[in-house]
């Protein structure tokens, strides 16, 4: 038996319901037989009544009800049907819920799931990763979780916790990832994982992108080049000291992010790496992130606007030319 | 506008005033207009920082909103809500330390003045963004029935210009669509800060938007406090027994500036001489004076109480430290472990 | 739900059909119907990237939303709007061209199908956030009323699950309180996606949105090409002619799943039994030659003609080139001196 | 005659309005006598009948509408009451204008002013800066004016430029800044400023942090330290090359900014300079941002939020010890 991606964050809610009466979930075509645009609660609503609710399509009052419920001690998750839509819900997520513990010293349970992430064919409305945009305000805990295992565990550590939680999942991994069984072990919340230990350069990065910088790191380790790959798990916080102690043993710093190129995830990591390991760096670091226009509905432009396992190799050979 | 559906045909018996809670409202109003003349002469004399937004004029809704609620209801007061804050159950000392800044109000200093929530009577602290408390009372509401509570009602205030945000169009809809004991009070004070009704909205009457939204619409005369109490109790009421949500737009005339910064130069004189901008407090004073539902010995008695509560309150919290930036705890999650600094 | 206020009372007489436009809408219909069809089979052939989204059984309102925009006026369709676009003007070579990943369609691959405009009949690119489009059909109106234009209107359209977005809610309201010629066509086609009208709303009838916005509103049965010509051009009409906002909400079935990778098995067999459930197209053909308005040799020779402009336009974008990541330019700007590459 | 920060605005408005029909002016509050809750169009409403409308509380519909007129050749500027309040238009703002040339090739000349940054006892909700949000997505020019004379100059350029500009203007300064007229020339859009030149540390930054380091650059000189400021002006484009010719001077490098710490402006150009500057670094870059929690309310705790004189200049000496 093996498990997907999607599957993973169904049997976690699935867990969640079960196991903790506060939780419900809320969201656009989630319940009936339907189960969600992407069916990551197919066969919740019928197994747990009245605990999968459909709503209108009002991404601000879903995040809205979501924030009062959880003042009322219950833990909601919300399904935006695309990340692209939180835009509406966005006031919400970043005034309400995100100030709300500081202000009040009331905390705010909610999580958020985001399907995230670009796929051919979706173009700029059903693509968007808006990981920095909810990182970059206070009170939020921002998750990417870039396997099967990580789906699964993190986002019943996103409802455990006590703060806002945006999880964003990234759709291009929903079926393409596939693991044996869902963990028994997990990592603690907000610790970055080395994916594959190296020697010569560390790709740093988050979500899908892990999975290009792997396949990069595989087809270089051939030609006597060893990448080790972070996986920075949660994009907030940020796990600096993993970071830190990778390119102590490298020298050398790309970061990879599927986000717009300004103020990513990638800014964020190369700042932290020059401000508090400066020393470290042998060579400077770089960044490589998706192009600053609109995400293409073609599959020609979209596969040139994302970083791909050849951009990232050329790119990570530059850099060990230096 | 002025045509009230459910109206309370005010009978002022020589005996007894029109509503069983008359005269606790008008306390309640009566303290409000002390008070908030208090605040106002704290800010002119500069003891104040930031806004003081009073609710001068709409003193008979706001005490209606707040009078009818009991414990393990929801309310979601607005900027204009001294007096439903005040009969909810928020003591003074609470308000008057968020004012003057002290550390030891429910907020802390970290946000301000009419910000403030009291969670000990189920008072949410709102967020500036009109129209963003509707679906966090909606929210609550659902909470509550999914943890089995009975018996429960949530009302929340929105203003006339609050009424055209998206914000509030999602939450009035969902309240409705989730089916909860939900009451909004809109008080259309004729003006959005500087903004008339005509480049606000378009509709004949606001109150046509219950009919939208699947909810039952009352409209009310905003300074007559007998009409209040019967239009806000009643909807109260009938949200609690189990019906619809329900919509109560009240008319009035906002009688302060918006903020006690701003001297309201922009409104015309006209729109003074409406029935529905006489002020609600005078009135209400005239007529329990005129009926003998008070004495003119106890009223006197009453102000001077209230007055000495006040400076009680003003005393204590000047008395009181504010915050200190390098003592304070700057942490926004309360999970500390998962609090991430770098760069600040 | 069903009652229509200005209804055609369609006058099926022997000699000619019920409306001047009515066998020109019946040939958009049919053409819509027939493209729709060979662009699910392309799609089924996996020849469509991207998502494909058909208007199967709205294609009488959408017809009707399309046929009487002129030179000027402004025209904001939506997903289900292919026999409207086409109505007004746009020619079925740039749908296919999108559709097939083309370059040389109006949206060169950037941007898929239904999110396509056509600016020379005033078509926007709607984006996917449902109600977005309302506000910018508005900001277009006032723009020409600002230059001077005269005799135009501006007509966009949105589903029962879209008018329960903020953004419907202010753009609806800002029209009224700009007081520009729009016209807002709300097709209730029961579902929204997956979901119910139950859990999308809660007022007893959409049509009452009308009345909180000071709009002129209008029920009509959506199967009934009749109706749908003379409501939404009545709406048109009394817009263009200075009168308050339209609302004009159409009753139907989806007879498609929301996409055609949904097989929209949610769907409940009772539903369809419904009069407004019927298949519009099936009904006006019928129609169309039991009154012989049409013979049967000239329907044979419509869809005829019809098939062979639909082959025609899909040879022609298949044989043209898509876009090519490398040779794009990659420029969000159109001032490029100001475009700031760092970190792509 | 001395002109203000905030009467500079006005001016250029009244001369946007004088010299172009397209221009018409769109936001809450700003019609009639009264002339908006900064008074930043006092007086307009009047002198132009028709071109300076009230809106309903409504700040999509306020964006989309602009976004409509703009498309038909009009040149509307949207006034926000408060920047922390285009939250509610961020939809249209980022989705819609930001992706209509790139989508349509049709561009969108719209100007949305955000009345932002903190002053004292304005708190969570009045006080944000924004900047780094609307940087973040493609689409968008960013200006954050710190002078009286950008502030009329670029408010002008901003109406000029066929794409969607997002004008910060510090309310902080409405009042503090004075300057004896308005100007006669001015810098080319995307231009940075050596406000200061410096020969041992740069600080680069924007808006009024601009006058924070100044003041602490004053107070350093009389100590033998000599510190080049450079004020970015807009953000987006960031104008790497003049940042990249000050750190060439000094050797280091101090990114001070008033958004919040994550993916804002300072890591953003740390980013830059790091990746493309690297050696000209003779030290660790820093930056100084406000605190990762919302904005307080209360004076005492507002001035410990934000990075002020005393606060940069010590990370500044801390620099310079290295
Ligand atoms: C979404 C949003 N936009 C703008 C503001 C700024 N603002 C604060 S109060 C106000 C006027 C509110 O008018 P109304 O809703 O009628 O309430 P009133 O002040 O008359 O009681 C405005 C525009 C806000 N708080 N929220
Ligand atoms: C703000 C927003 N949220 C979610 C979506 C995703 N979505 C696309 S179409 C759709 C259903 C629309 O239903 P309705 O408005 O009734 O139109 P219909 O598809 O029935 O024609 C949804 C939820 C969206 N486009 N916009
Ligand atoms: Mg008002
Ligand atoms: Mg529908």
């Amino acid at each position: 038996m093996s498990v997907t991606y999607l599957e993973a964050i169904r049997e976690a809610q699935a867990h969640l319901l079960r196991e903790d009466d506060r939780v419900y979930l809320y969201g656009q075509d989630i319940a009936g037989k339907f189960g969600g645009a992407f069916k990551a609660t197919k066969g919740l609503a019928e197994k747990f009544p009245g605990r999968v609710l459909n709503t209108p399509i009002s991404e601000d009052a879903m995040v809205g009800t979501a924030i009062g419920a959880a003042m009322e001690g219950m833990r909601p998750i919300v399904e935006m049907q695309f990340a692209d839509f939180s835009s509406i819900a966005l006031n919400q997520i970043l005034n309400n819920a995100g100030t709300q513990y500081w202000r009040t010293q009331q905390p705010c349970p909610i999580t958020v799931r985001l399907p995230s992430g670009g796929t051919k064919g979706s173009g700029p409305f059903h693509s968007q990763s808006m990981e920095a945009i909810y990182s970059h305000y206070p009170g939020l805990v921002v998750m990417t979780p870039a396997t099967v295992e990580d789906a699964y565990t993190m986002l019943i550590d996103a409802v455990a916790i006590d703060d806002p939680v945006i999880y964003c999942e990234h759709k291009y991994l929903y079926y393409h990832l596939k693991a044996d069984a869902l963990p028994k072990e997990k990592l603690p919340v907000g610790k970055a994982r080395i994916v594959r230990p190296g020697r010569d350069l560390s790709i740093v990065t988050n979500s899908a992108m892990v999975h290009e910088a792997l396949a990069v790191a595989q087809q270089l380790s051939g030609q006597g080049i060893e990448i080790e790959v972070v996986d920075l798990r949660t994009v907030k916080p940020l796990d600096t000291d993993t970071v830190l102690a990778s390119v102590a043993r490298t020298g050398r710093l790309l970061c990879v992010g599927e986000t717009f190129p300004w103020g990513g995830v990638t800014a964020e990591v190369i700042a932290r790496v020059s401000t508090e390991g400066f020393h470290l760096l042998d060579a400077a670091p770089a960044r490589l992130n998706s192009k600053d226009t609109p995400i293409p509905y073609h599959p020609n432009l979209w596969e040139t606007h994302r970083p791909n396992a050849k951009t990232i190799a050329a790119k990570a050979r530059q850099i060990l030319a230096e | 506008m002025l045509q009230t559906e459910t109206r309370a045909g005010a009978k002022t018996s020589k005996k007894e005033p029109p509503h069983e809670r008359y005269l606790e409202a008008f306390r309640w109003m009566l303290q409000t207009r002390i008070f908030e003349e208090k605040l106002t002469s704290l800010y002119r004399g500069g003891l104040i920082t930031g806004g003081v937004y009073v609710g001068r004029g709409q003193e008979a809704v706001s005490t209606a909103c707040g009078l009818f609620l009991q414990k393990g209801d929801v309310f979601g007061p607005l900027i204009r809500d001294q007096a439903g804050r005040a009969a909810a159950g928020e003591p003074l000392l609470n308000v008057t330390r968020t004012y003057l800044g002290s550390r030891q109000g429910s907020m802390r200093g970290r946000d301000g003045n009419i910000h403030r929530g009291w969670p000990e009577t189920g008072q949410i602290a709102m967020i500036s963004h009109l129209g963003s408390l509707i679906p966090v009372v909606v929210g609550k509401l659902m909470a509550k029935r999914m943890k089995g509570e009975k018996g429960f009602v949530g009302l929340t205030t929105i203003g006339e210009g609050g009424m055209q945000t998206g914000a509030t169009h999602e939450g009035m809809n969902i309240a409705s669509v989730e089916k909860v004991p939900f009451v909004l009070v809109a008080s259309n004070n004729h003006f959005a800060y500087s903004t008339p009704n005509e480049r606000q909205f378009a509709c004949a009457r606001l109150v046509d938007r219950a009919q939208a939204y699947g909810y039952e619409g009352h409209e009310v005369d905003g300074t007559n406090l007998a009409d209040c109490l019967e239009v806000i109790g009643g909807a109260v009421e009938r949200a609690r027994k189990g019906g619809p949500p329900q919509l109560v737009v009240a008319s009035l005339l906002r009688l302060a500036g918006h903020g006690e910064h701003d001297d309201a130069s922009y409104v015309p004189a006209e729109i003074k001489k409406e029935p529905w901008a006489q002020d609600c407090v005078l009135a209400t004073e005239q007529l329990v004076l005129e009926n003998g539902w008070l004495d003119a010995a106890t009223l006197k008695q009453w102000r001077a109480e209230i007055s000495a509560e006040i400076e009680k309150a003003v005393e204590t919290a000047q008395r009181e430290a504010g915050p200190v930036g390098s003592e304070e705890d700057w942490c926004a999650l309360s999970t500390r472990e998962l609090v991430d600094v770098a760069g600040e």
